[in-house]
């Protein structure tokens, strides 16, 4: 066992966290964040340029051979932005359906421009009735001559209108709820029949509502084995609650540490509020649940690296971690805040509203507990 | 001990489910079932339409409008206005000033303001809350300096609602430095069309512009327009905090809303097949919010049925504003679980009075999570749930 | 809707009070919970000279026709000592069977004798592998000629050390967790067959595990119908509730107001520890949970004796609060006297013991919430 | 970063393994696998087990007899050890005054007591709290007057675990009350068979009589029983309660304790014809609990690997007090849960060491309800849960 960063890993982290510090300050965030985009393409572009959007891939891909730790490191960083560029839908989501999945031509035609930046992904999993069960799949892909065509509503597609191209789940076979029968596609967000309706979302990044009416796809549009899409989506999701998992132990951190400043300089009744011993209890109860859950964090990102068998078992407990202490967290900051902890002015609102939003991802506290307990 | 309605109570309540279901207005009822913003129009009318039968002050003294109403009749009344899905009253003029007008006011005020507020023609706001006075209320710094009739008004209030729509606001006030703080300050009411007001909003995590800075610069106020005495608004206002303000705790309201959570959870999938009302653990959480509330609910009407015997409603109902605030808030946290994916798309136009926007996913899931985020302010406002139990420990316990 | 006790009930409550502050002081209680026995002849004679036995039975019975609300108002006061006389197991579970279902004739052998304190029952309906299901029933009785020929086993039976006559539950048909088929017998606790072994239970009291042996009883044993029983235990286990209940109240209320007391005179830092705002705050909690618990204990008692649909719903919202914050106010209790709190000699230790059984006792928060969900 | 055991770390987890398979004593393994009290001799006994093998004092300095294992190496013994249902150490000996002799003791004392200490020929008990002085240690008040060569030492020790069976006692006594109350503290080992000492059990709310009131009159003490240096006692203290003690967090212990409960879960009927493992609330609260303490584990870990890469181990540790006892407590919830009506029957014969009394019910569920009503002490000792979050304000967040 060792809990050592390697240097390679101190130097992202750093680099990383000298970029949100310099580029994410609260006023650059809201200017970002109320533009159209919603992110910034010069940031974007950084990151191409400095390698991080490579990290994720293997090195034959022209990636730099990152694992579980190297994205957690990135993601930690991130979510003292919280930055909205959409490095977890492009690179995470999607990028991991590739990774595990897609065929050399597919890998060649997409991961380079992934990469370097010239191309963004999303991958359209959930559906209106399908709550946080990826195998919950009625958008039907049926097979003709040439290829196939597909027809179905995706819901709450992160990063769905800057997409180039969207990898969606469809069912090639079985019933509604069957995890088997479940297969990937690779659309372009151009193709005829695609149609999204693209709004902002409570954190302030983008998503969509996309209904695909009678969208021809060819036979390579498959990515991985036909029917077998539904084990690469699980894998997909783990990766992005581990991402989204470590953004929310960033954002802890920020709303602790910011708590605690402003404890310290608010006066009320002639003291600073930090001086107030209940204050100073559930402050120091903030700390401990950031701890706890940088802990397992940790925990769980070393599992994944490890090809552990509780990987999966350990990335629920994460999750809800996540959860229950994104929720204690985020409602002590704004509470202790009083109502300036309410006015949108004060960037605590970031956080707490991330954390909320993080909590409701890729299924809630009650959704991995069963998970968890294999029930 | 009795817990049916006896035969007046029984038509009592027929009386007033037919009056919501005639006479009060339809189109009100609809938007709100539908989840849609109220205009200040709307809030009047509604208002109105509540005064034209009598029935706008249930907890006003008979003599000043009020009902005479027993508490029994207070319970009926609240839960079938929430069982109608009326709006709630806005509470500025009804709930706070006006109480502190009829009783600690002079003749000439009562006249004067009473007839507004009861009609709904002047439209209320609170000044109390300063950007550096916020739980520690007593060190406010808004300067109210005599000169002649006059007293020369200058500071910024914030975190006032409606500020924007309103008529008058009711403010404290220091009119001294010299005594201790809570001494120099008095309760003064103020013109919003006097000259040196402005209004801005602030825009909340919610995305909302309901609460407003008032900055006054040199405002000219009447000394007619002071409560009682000068240097005794902090006691008046005390009131308002400590004592039994029926309705604080939302009960009728938030019955409502588990009721509202249940019949939506029948048709809402899991994602396996199956409904949310098969989901077990989201109906556990929900039945130990609807058992605080049962419980909640019957300590209201201790409390009512105390004040009614003659004892003191006094510090205890502090809970009402604790568990009050904290069930709401718990609601609005099962609405967003309820929504699952649906909770993250942020469509604010949803809520401009009159817009045409398509909601994302369905309708009654447009509003959850930015009602969660809203509703962070209610154990802040109002005294904070932090000063309620300073409140108890002190005025309860003996600590 | 009203809310005042009536002056009968407002003078038997004075009563009952004023008995636990008499005879309950703390070194007193002890010397009734270290006797042999367990609890106090002298008090139980008391009890039926002042007819409090006769409260919860009907006036045509020799009662006095006591409701709900009458049951609430002893056993609150009792909840201050606690009392551990066993008026629960001998006029309220035992009692409410015979209420319910008993014959004329076994009314009149019974109930007097009740009242005039000459007998104590015991209502032996928990089977070891039961957990809180009544219907979950393995003991049998077979049907003879004469009567019925009992074997089985039947665990923490309360009050069964003292109990002369045993009420106990059969199964006379259907399978073992069928509530048809389950019939009420009445047992002479001395009976052939009949072996208990007794012990002290946690919070002070007594109880039994009774073996049935090849007991026979006649037919006039039966307790209401054939087959019938699953009802009346129901029903009973229902008052019981209600009753240890209002017992939980009466303990957490002297546990919040002793925890007050204490942190007003004990010092740590050179102040008393009530001036430490983070300890105001929780018993500020204590006292909130205290009134909560009252509040919901007064609808439910009003509930049951309107006959109000929702009575048996309110009875579990009621137990599942009495769980969840007995545990609250005992816990911190225990926690804000520290050491202290964890002698012997601090009677606070009673009221916390008290709250743990009754937690425990007819079905904890789980099953609770299950019954009030109708899951 | 690395999760996984590298070849040497397998080799010493199996070392360890077998050790405690064939060294250690079946007997006592064999008691506490049924829940039995251990007598004196039972804990000695264990002790001197590890000590043959030198495993007695992981977490000391290899140069006064510890082992000099690596982070990883200390989290496979402590493992292990707790897979195996080993005893824990009696702390006050190894884990208390052994560090801080050597810490702080001249040559002559670690000379003296280290050894004993090592071999568990001496047993130690812990003489700080006092009836007037529980959370506010430093307003102890037993007095150590000088006279000559020797302390006089008046006053009275409370709640002090396992005084009747100890030979010396630790103890913090006033040597002084003219400076600040900190200052005039001192650290003073005492002989329990000195005259003027007599020990009374204090009988705690689960019937245990583990801990003792020890009283001293007019007890004489060598000066040379006195650590470092007069006053200086709070210091040494303080260090007990905030830095890092191994094993304070008894996480190796309580997941056994949940792999214990889930094995029974799996054997006991949940009164429906299932087992307890398909009470979904009850394994949902068992994850709860479990979830906590996969992270306290990293938690722990974390700390060990920057106490090894030279880091302070720093006020932080105050977690694993906190999080250790929160969930060692809500374990022995599980176990009260899972007991269903046998948590109810108070047999206490049942734990005498070599007693012979039936339990009632399942034998695991003898002891849960007194095991839960003992384990409240958890958050009271050892500098109370709410001192250690005082601690976490004040040294971590700088409030």
């Amino acid at each position: 066992m060792n809990f050592s960063f390697s240097e390679e890993q101190e130097m992202v982290r750093d680099f990383v966290e000298r970029f949100v510090r310099e580029k994410y300050e609260p006023d650059m965030r809201r200017k970002i964040e109320s533009s159209e985009q919603g992110f910034s393409s010069e940031n974007w572009n950084m990151f191409a340029e400095l390698g991080w959007l490579g990290l994720p891939f293997p090195e034959e891909d022209g990636g730099f051979g990152g694992g579980a730790v190297e994205t957690m490191i990135i993601f930690e960083a991130f979510g003292r932005g919280p930055v909205l560029e959409p490095f977890l839908a492009t690179a995470i989501l999607a990028g991991s359906a590739l990774r595990q999945a897609a065929s050399a031509a597919q890998k060649e035609a997409l991961i380079p421009a992934i990469i370097d930046g010239s191309i963004q992904l999303a991958l359209a999993y959930c559906e209106p009735d399908g709550r946080y069960n990826p195998a919950n799949v009625s958008t039907m892909a049926t097979e003709t001559g040439e290829g196939f065509v597909i027809d179905g509503d995706k819901s709450v597609v992160l990063n769905g209108p800057a997409a180039d191209r969207l990898i969606i789940s469809a069912r090639t076979h079985g019933q509604q709820h069957d995890p088997d029968g479940v297969t990937l596609f690779l659309v372009d967000a151009s193709a005829k029949g695609v149609s999204r309706q693209n709004y902002p979302t409570q954190d302030g990044f983008r998503a969509s509502e996309i209904v695909f009416d009678e969208v021809a796809v060819s036979a390579d549009a498959v990515i991985g084995e036909l029917h077998g899409g539904y084990a690469i989506l699980n894998n997909a999701i783990e990766e992005a609650i581990l991402a989204s998992c470590a953004e929310a132990v960033g954002a802890m951190e920020m709303l602790y540490k910011a708590t605690v400043e402003f404890s310290r300089t608010r006066k009320q009744f002639g003291v600073p509020i930090g001086s107030f011993q209940v204050l100073q209890h559930r402050m120091s109860e903030m700390f401990m649940e950031y701890e706890q859950t940088k802990s397992l964090l940790y925990r769980a990102a070393m599992a994944m690296d490890a090809g552990a068998d509780d990987a999966s078992r350990t990335i629920s407990a994460l999750k809800i971690q996540v959860g229950n202490a994104g929720r204690k967290v985020g409602q002590e900051a704004i509470q202790i805040h009083g109502g300036m902890g309410m006015t949108e002015e004060m960037y605590v609102g970031y956080y707490f509203k991330r954390l909320t939003m993080i909590n409701s991802l890729f299924g809630n506290i009650d959704y991995h507990l069963r998970r968890f307990t294999g029930a | 001990m009795d817990i049916s309605f006896n035969p007046e109570e029984i038509a009592f309540q027929k009386e007033v489910r037919t009056f919501f279901e005639t006479e009060y207005p339809a189109d009100i009822l609809e938007k709100s079932a539908n989840r849609q913003s109220l205009s200040s129009d709307d809030m009047v009318r509604s208002q109105k339409a509540l005064h034209a039968q009598g029935w706008i002050a249930p907890n006003w003294p008979e003599e000043y409008g009020g009902t005479g109403w027993s508490p029994s009749q207070k319970y009926i009344f609240e839960t079938e206005m929430a069982r109608a899905g009326a709006p709630r009253l806005v509470p500025f003029g009804l709930g706070m000033v006006g109480p502190i007008i009829y009783t600690f006011g002079n003749d000439e005020q009562k006249k004067r303001f009473l007839p507004g507020i009861l009609e709904s023609d002047i439209w209320w706001c609170q000044g109390f809350s300063e950007p550096g006075a916020g739980s520690d209320l007593a060190s406010l710094s808004t300067k109210a300096e005599r000169d002649g009739d006059h007293y020369i008004v200058t500071g910024q209030k914030t975190w006032t609602t409606f500020a924007q729509y309103a008529d008058w606001i009711f403010c404290l006030v220091r009119t001294s430095t010299e005594e201790k703080k809570q001494l120099g300050i008095s309760f003064l009411l103020i013109d919003m069309k006097s000259p040196g007001i402005t209004v801005n909003p602030i825009v909340t995590i919610d995305g909302g512009r309901e609460v407003n800075d008032v900055h006054f610069e040199n405002v000219r106020v009447p000394v007619d327009n002071l409560i009682g005495e000068e240097g005794a608004g902090w006691t008046y206002a005390k009131m308002l905090l400590t004592h039994e303000r029926t309705g604080i705790a939302g009960v009728a309201r938030s019955k409502e809303q588990i009721e509202t959570i249940r019949a939506i959870a029948t048709k809402t999938d899991n994602g396996f097949g199956e409904m949310m009302t098969d989901d077990a653990d989201f109906m556990r959480r929900l039945a130990l919010v609807e058992i605080e509330l049962m419980a909640l609910e019957f300590t209201e009407l201790r409390t009512l049925a105390a004040v009614q015997t003659g004892k003191a409603p006094g510090p205890e109902s502090s809970i009402l504003k604790i568990k009050g605030t904290e069930i709401q808030q718990l609601i609005t946290e099962l609405f967003v679980e309820l929504a699952g994916n649906y909770a993250t798309p942020y469509l604010p136009e949803f809520y401009v009075p009159g817009s045409n926007v398509d909601s994302v996913g369905p309708g009654w899931a447009a509003d959850a999570t930015s009602k969660y985020f809203n509703f962070r302010k209610t154990s802040i406002y109002g005294g904070s749930n932090e000063i309620q139990k300073n409140i108890i420990a002190k005025a309860v316990l003996g600590l």
